[in-house]
Order: C-alpha cells, then structure tokens, then sequence
C-alpha cells in the first residue's frame, strides 16, 4: 500500500500516449509558429504570438463550457455522479490556467500590434470578468463540507456563471460600441493568413486540446484520489472514536 | 528586435506556466496515491 | 405515515469537516416517548440532534425520521421538526412577540396559536413589548421556548432547553414538554440536569463517543 | 392531534414575512441610516478629493454615484445575513418549511428597499456636490433605473449572500463573487444615468436601451435566484 516511490499515479497507458503525442505537438508547434512560419504582411513578427494565445483562449472558453455542462450533469438526478462533479472542477481550473496565460499572451501581443496592453475592447473585458468568475468558482470549490455538498454548491454557482456570461458580454460590447470609437481593427492589425500560418494556427488548435484533454483527466483523477483520501482518513478517524467508546 | 522578448516571453509563459501547473497535479496526486491502493483507482 | 417511527438511526455516521463526531450511532424513538440524552460534552448529543433536524448530511448507516429517509430525503423532515439549539434563533432587534409571531407565522400558525404560546411560557405580560436585545438569558431562552411551542412541531429537539431558565421557568418548561407528549409528539432532550429531566424522561439513552447506549426507560 | 396539520404559507406570505421583519430590523438597529449611508457619502467626498476638478467630477458623477452603491451594497447585504447567522435563526428558517423563494424574495425585496433610499442619498448627494442636474424627463429615467439597478443588485446580492451566509470566513468571499456579476448594472446604470443627468451632451433618449439591459438582468436574476437559492441556503 505504501509505494512512495510510485511515480505514476494518475496514468494509464491511454494518457502516456496522449501525453507523448502532446509533447510531440508542442515541439512542432513551438518550431512552426517561431522559426517556420513566415511573418505576417501587417503585424511582422508578431504573429508568432498568435499560435499559442489564440488556441489558448479558445479552450479556455471551451473548458468553461464543459464545467457547465458537467455541473448540469450533476445536479440532473438521473446523472448525478461525483465524477461530473470533479470533471467540472478540474475543467475549471484549467480553463482558469488557459485564460490566464492568455490574458497575458494577450497583452504582450497588444503591446506589440496595438501599443498598448490593454484595450478597452469587448471581448477582452468579458474575458477579463470570465477570469475573475472562475476564480471565484475555485474559491467555492475549495470551502469545504462534504463531497456532495461541494458539488452541488458549484454546480449551482457554475450555471449561473454560464447565465452571467452573455450579459457581462453584451452589456460590455453595448457599452463599448456607443462609447469608445477608436476600435482595435482598422490599425493595421488584420492578419493575412497564408496557409502555413493557417496551419499553425489549427496545429496550436489541436494541440491545445490534448493538452486541455490530457490536464483534465490527470487532474480530475487527482480529485477523486483527494476525495478517496478524505474517505479513508474517515475511516481510521470512525475506528478511533469506536474504540474511545469501548472504554 | 524588440518585439523578440515579447514574442519569446509569451511562448515562455504559456508552456512554462502549463508546465508548472502539471507539476503541481502530478506531485498533489502523488501524495494522494500514497495512501490508495491502486485496485481502489477506478482508472488502472 | 402513521405507522412511522419518528426515529431509526442504525448505525448513523456524521461528521464535521472530517471529524466523526457520530460514529455508527443506533436509536430507536417510539411516538410520545420523552428521550433524555445524557454524556459528556463533544460526545455528539447536539450532533444527534441536528442530524433528526435534517440539518447535517448522514455520512454513513441509514436513518430514518417521521418516515424520510435522511440519506435522500433530510429537507422533508425539517418543517415537522422544531429544533432549539445552543442559539435562540432570536432576532435581538425585535420584540417578545415580534420574534414568536414571526417564527409561528413562518410554519403558518394563527394570531390565537401564537398569543398561546407566548402566554404558555408567562411572556404575555410586561415582556411581551420588550425588545429581546433587553432581555436577560434566562428571558431569551423563554422566548425561545414560546417560539417553538408556536410551531407545533411533531418532533422536539431540545439542546440544553433548562440552561440559564429560573426555577419557575424549568417547571414550565417540563410541563410543556409533558403536554405536547401527551398530544402526541415526541421528543428528545439532551441535558446534563440529570435529575430535572430524568424526572421528566420516558426513557434515558448515554451518548459516549459519537454512540448510543440505551439506559432503559425510567419510572 | 395526530399527523400533520401545518399549513405551508405561500410563497408570496412568506416573502412579505420575511421582508416586513428585515425592514422591521432595519427600522430599530439603523445600520443603514447610521453606518452604510454616512460611509457611502464620505466615498462620495473622497471621489471629489481624488479627482480634484469640478468639470471632471461632473463628467464621472453617475459612475461614481453608483461605484458609491455598489460598495455600499455590499455592506448591506453582508448585514442582512448577519442578522439571520448571528443567533442561529438560519436554522430555524431552514426548518421552518417556509419555500426557499419566499425567503429569497423576502430577503431581495428589502434589500431593494433599502438600496433604493441609498441610491436617493447619493444621487442627491451628486447634485449637490458634483453640479449634477436632472430635468423633468431625465427624472423619469433616473427613477426607472434605480428600480431595475436596485433590483437586480438585490437579487445578486441575496443569492451569493445566502452562500456566504452559512459558515465563517465565508464573508470575504461575498465581493469576489458578487462583483463580476453585477458589472452589467454598474454599466448600465451608469449610462442611464449620464442620460438623465445630460452628462456630456448625452440626450435622455439614449439612457432607455441601457434600462432594458437592466430589466433583463434583474427579471433573469430574480427568477433565477428563487429556483436557485434553496440550495445555496440549505447545507
């Protein structure tokens, strides 16, 4: 029981192939977006940033999607299973990492094509509120009770994220369409895709999706390992206090 | 160029920030499989 | 329904955070009866008790109350219980009534039932007007009490229910617990006024270490 | 006697319950009147500091006006389940079978009531010091939003209050979960506002698409917070 030195834990022979495939897809697209692929008619180089901030925020969406779904999938009675629960949490939190690391990305990027950071601009800001609802989310997560507590608790709190979204979103593009002129495109921005940058572009998609695949399992594996762990410790806890009562 | 730090940096922080991040799933799950058996792990 | 047990727990588990506080605790409660629990303090007697309330989640074992199962069902059982706990439950900013009236009305009992109340427990005098931030401890856990004789519950759970009452107030409140038995529904006292309440017990059960054991009932 | 014979009071009994006794609360203990208000109106004074031009000042007085409710709010709602935490009445609610929608509409009805008299405060107040002005039709305007801003703010603040509610050190977690959400209000109340105050040249006519946002949110928050907040008060 004690195989401390155990280095696989979360693995199976299904993930080890997803994981190398993954490693290989990261080294061809680190290779194709900065050195193979060409630079860009209006942006130049910057382009390159491209392929790894524009998949990651399209599966950060993606992850934020399937947490809404699972937790509905757990609160639906015929479905309800703490896997749903954990699949929701797991997804969260990665889409958290990926949104993250694209607001980031983002703005490096901005910085160098718009000269600026940050703009003002609609989907930025409904990203940047969708970064800050998740985390939000996590925090919930992490309050405690019992498992099925938990789970319904933010599984609750999820679909009402997913009702916030598009509201957070159109009032913000309401807001920035009467309101602020000066957009972002028409600056010289527009990127011509050329088919190697397309390419790319769907290269870094897929990518990012056995990444995000990959995470997900290992992390929701994870969970349940916590949770199993919880569980067991209750056991030794249950056998103590049995015995206290004996004497 | 000045746009190479930029361009470089972000590629650094997407795959090093994932990194860090699998990192820390495998080393949580680590501690935590100390203590499951692995017939308990509906996955093996 | 009426064939229900107002209490089964077999083998009952609840825990806070991931301490068991009951661990496999078994009881058995037959209507009308008047069950002291008794034992040290942190053995789970308040546990117990909100765990019949449907408050907490049973982790482990079955149980069953007024006929709902606690595993799947605990939100039915809430409404036909009334639980007084540590706390009052008061809102210090309201009166005497104030506080009675609105707890009655919550469960939808009438004017008449709620002014009964207040003067079962002698709160219909000079009290009544009073804000309950005024109040002594002794007052608020009157006020308390009237609270829960307005909600007709048909299980009574009582947590220290004699703690900082007067003399006077302990008679009355014995004598409430006594006529709601006799009406019909059941109840559980813990309590560590041994003599007081094992008067007033119909059956005297110990509750050590997150377990049940029965004493037997007391003449 | 036997069985049971509890009547279950209606959704609409309890809600009006429910809002009569936190209003009743409010009446006696003053929080409002004597701790949020006078700190909403030093908010509004320190604005004035802080951006230190009265052109400025007139520009921003509907965004500040309702950044000052937001904060307040929260202070608000945090009271309202102070008030039900403090002594265990939450349990006794739990218990009492009265419909979770009820509580919730209860609870967000007062809430509204009491964001309402804030919002007449302050925008008072930024007439008074910030040189805002209202015309006949613009006061038309500025009284719809601050029905549809207030509600829709209660009704956030009612559900993620309930979640907040239940155990210690929960509080702190109230603005990170309410603020993202209620930025479509702040949004929209704020150019509502600049319509009814003519904040730039802005005509009052342009403020009516930006109530319909806020009606929108607080119709969809309401309904979903009385599905939704049963299992978010009940543990």
């Amino acid at each position: 029981m004690t195989t401390t030195s155990e280095r696989n834990v979360t693995g199976t022979s299904f993930t080890r192939g997803l994981g190398i495939v993954t490693l290989l897809g990261i080294v061809l697209l680190v290779v194709l977006g900065l050195f193979v692929s060409p630079a860009d008619v209006n942006q130049g180089e910057s382009v390159r940033i491209m392929y790894a901030h524009v998949p990651g925020a399209w599966l950060a969406y993606l992850a934020f999607v399937v947490t809404g779904i699972s937790s509905a999938a757990y609160l639906w009675k015929r479905t309800r299973s703490l896997t749903w629960d954990r699949i929701a949490g797991a997804s969260a939190e990665v889409g958290v990492l990926f949104m993250g690391i694209s607001l980031v990305t983002g703005s490096l990027w901005g910085r160098i094509t718009w000269g600026t950071y940050w703009t003002w601009d609609a989907r930025l800001t409904t990203t940047a509120f969708l970064f800050v609802t998740y985390v939000g989310y996590l925090a919930v997560r992490g309050l405690g009770g019992s498992h099925h507590q938990r789970a319904r608790r933010s599984a609750v709190l999820a679909l009402l994220a997913v009702l916030e979204i598009p509201l957070v979103h159109f009032s913000v593009r309401l807001w920035n369409t009467l309101h602020q002129e000066a957009s972002v495109a028409g600056r010289g921005t527009d990127v011509t895709m050329d088919g190697l940058m397309l390419f790319s572009l769907f290269l870094g998609v897929i990518v990012f999706t056995l990444m995000y695949v990959w995470l997900v399992l290992h992390r929701q594996r994870a969970l349940a390992l916590q949770d199993m762990v919880e569980d067991s410790g209750l056991d030794a806890a249950l056998a103590a206090r049995r015995a206290e009562a004996v004497v | 160029m000045d746009d190479l730090g930029f361009i470089l940096g972000s590629y650094v922080v997407t795959f090093g920030s994932i990194s860090l991040y699998v990192a820390s799933v495998v080393r949580r799950s680590r501690r935590a499989g100390r203590d499951v058996p692995r017939e308990q792990r509906p996955w093996t | 329904m009426a064939h229900d047990l107002p209490v089964e727990l077999s083998d009952a588990v609840a825990v806070l955070g991931a301490f068991p506080v009951l661990a496999g605790a078994n009881l058995t409660v037959q209507r009308g009866e008047i069950v002291l629990l008794r034992g040290p303090n942190g053995a789970g007697k308040t546990t117990l008790l909100r765990l019949c309330a449907g408050l907490i989640e049973l982790e482990r074992g079955r149980g069953r109350v007024l006929g709902h199962d606690l595993s799947t069902d605990r939100w039915a059982v809430r409404h036909r219980v009334g639980l007084l706990g540590h706390a009052n439950g008061l809102y210090p900013d309201l009166t005497v009534t104030e506080n009675v009236a609105f707890w009655g009305r919550t469960v939808g009992a009438s004017d008449a039932e709620i002014a009964a109340a207040l003067k079962r427990m002698a709160l219909d005098g000079r009290l009544a007007e009073v804000q309950v931030s005024r109040l002594s401890a002794g007052q608020r856990r009157r006020t308390a009490l009237a609270a829960l004789v307005a909600r007709r519950a048909e299980l009574w759970l009582l947590d220290e229910p004699h703690a900082g009452l007067d003399a006077a107030g302990r008679d009355e409140l014995d004598e409430v617990l006594r006529q709601a038995a006799r009406a019909g529904a059941t109840i559980m006292v813990a309590s560590h006024e041994l003599e007081r309440a094992g008067t007033l017990a119909t059956r005297q059960v110990e509750v050590v270490a997150g377990q049940v054991r029965d004493l037997g009932a007391t003449s | 006697m036997s069985g049971t014979r509890r009547a279950f009071a209606s959704v609409r009994a309890t809600a009006r319950l429910i809002a009569v006794k936190d209003l009743r609360i409010e009446r006696r203990g003053r929080v409002l009147t004597n701790q949020v208000l006078p700190f909403a109106l030093i908010v509004m004074v320190m604005f004035a500091f802080a951006l230190d031009s009265d052109a400025v000042l007139e520009r921003v007085a509907p965004g500040l006006v309702w950044l000052a409710t937001l904060f307040s709010t929260l202070f608000v709602i945090a009271r309202s389940f102070a008030v039900e935490s403090s002594d265990g009445a939450l349990d006794q609610l739990r218990t009492s079978g009265a419909p979770s929608a009820g509580i919730f509409l209860g609870k967000a009805l007062a809430l509204m009531v009491q964001l309402l008299v804030l919002v007449v405060v302050l925008v008072a107040a930024a007439v008074v010091l910030y040189r805002a002005d209202i015309s006949w039709q613009g006061g038309v305007l500025l009284v719809t939003t601050a029905l549809a801003a207030t509600c829709g703010l209660a009704a956030v603040g009612t559900l993620y209050g309930g979640l907040s509610a239940g155990a210690k050190g929960r509080e702190t977690l109230l603005p990170l979960l309410v603020l993202p959400v209620v930025a479509p209000v702040l949004i929209g109340a704020t150019r509502a506002t600049e319509s009814a105050f003519g904040t730039n040249g802005i005509a009052v006519g342009e403020g009516w698409p930006w109530l319909g946002l806020l009606v929108v949110f607080a119709v969809l928050f309401s309904v979903t917070g009385a599905i939704a907040f049963g299992s978010l008060l009940d543990e």
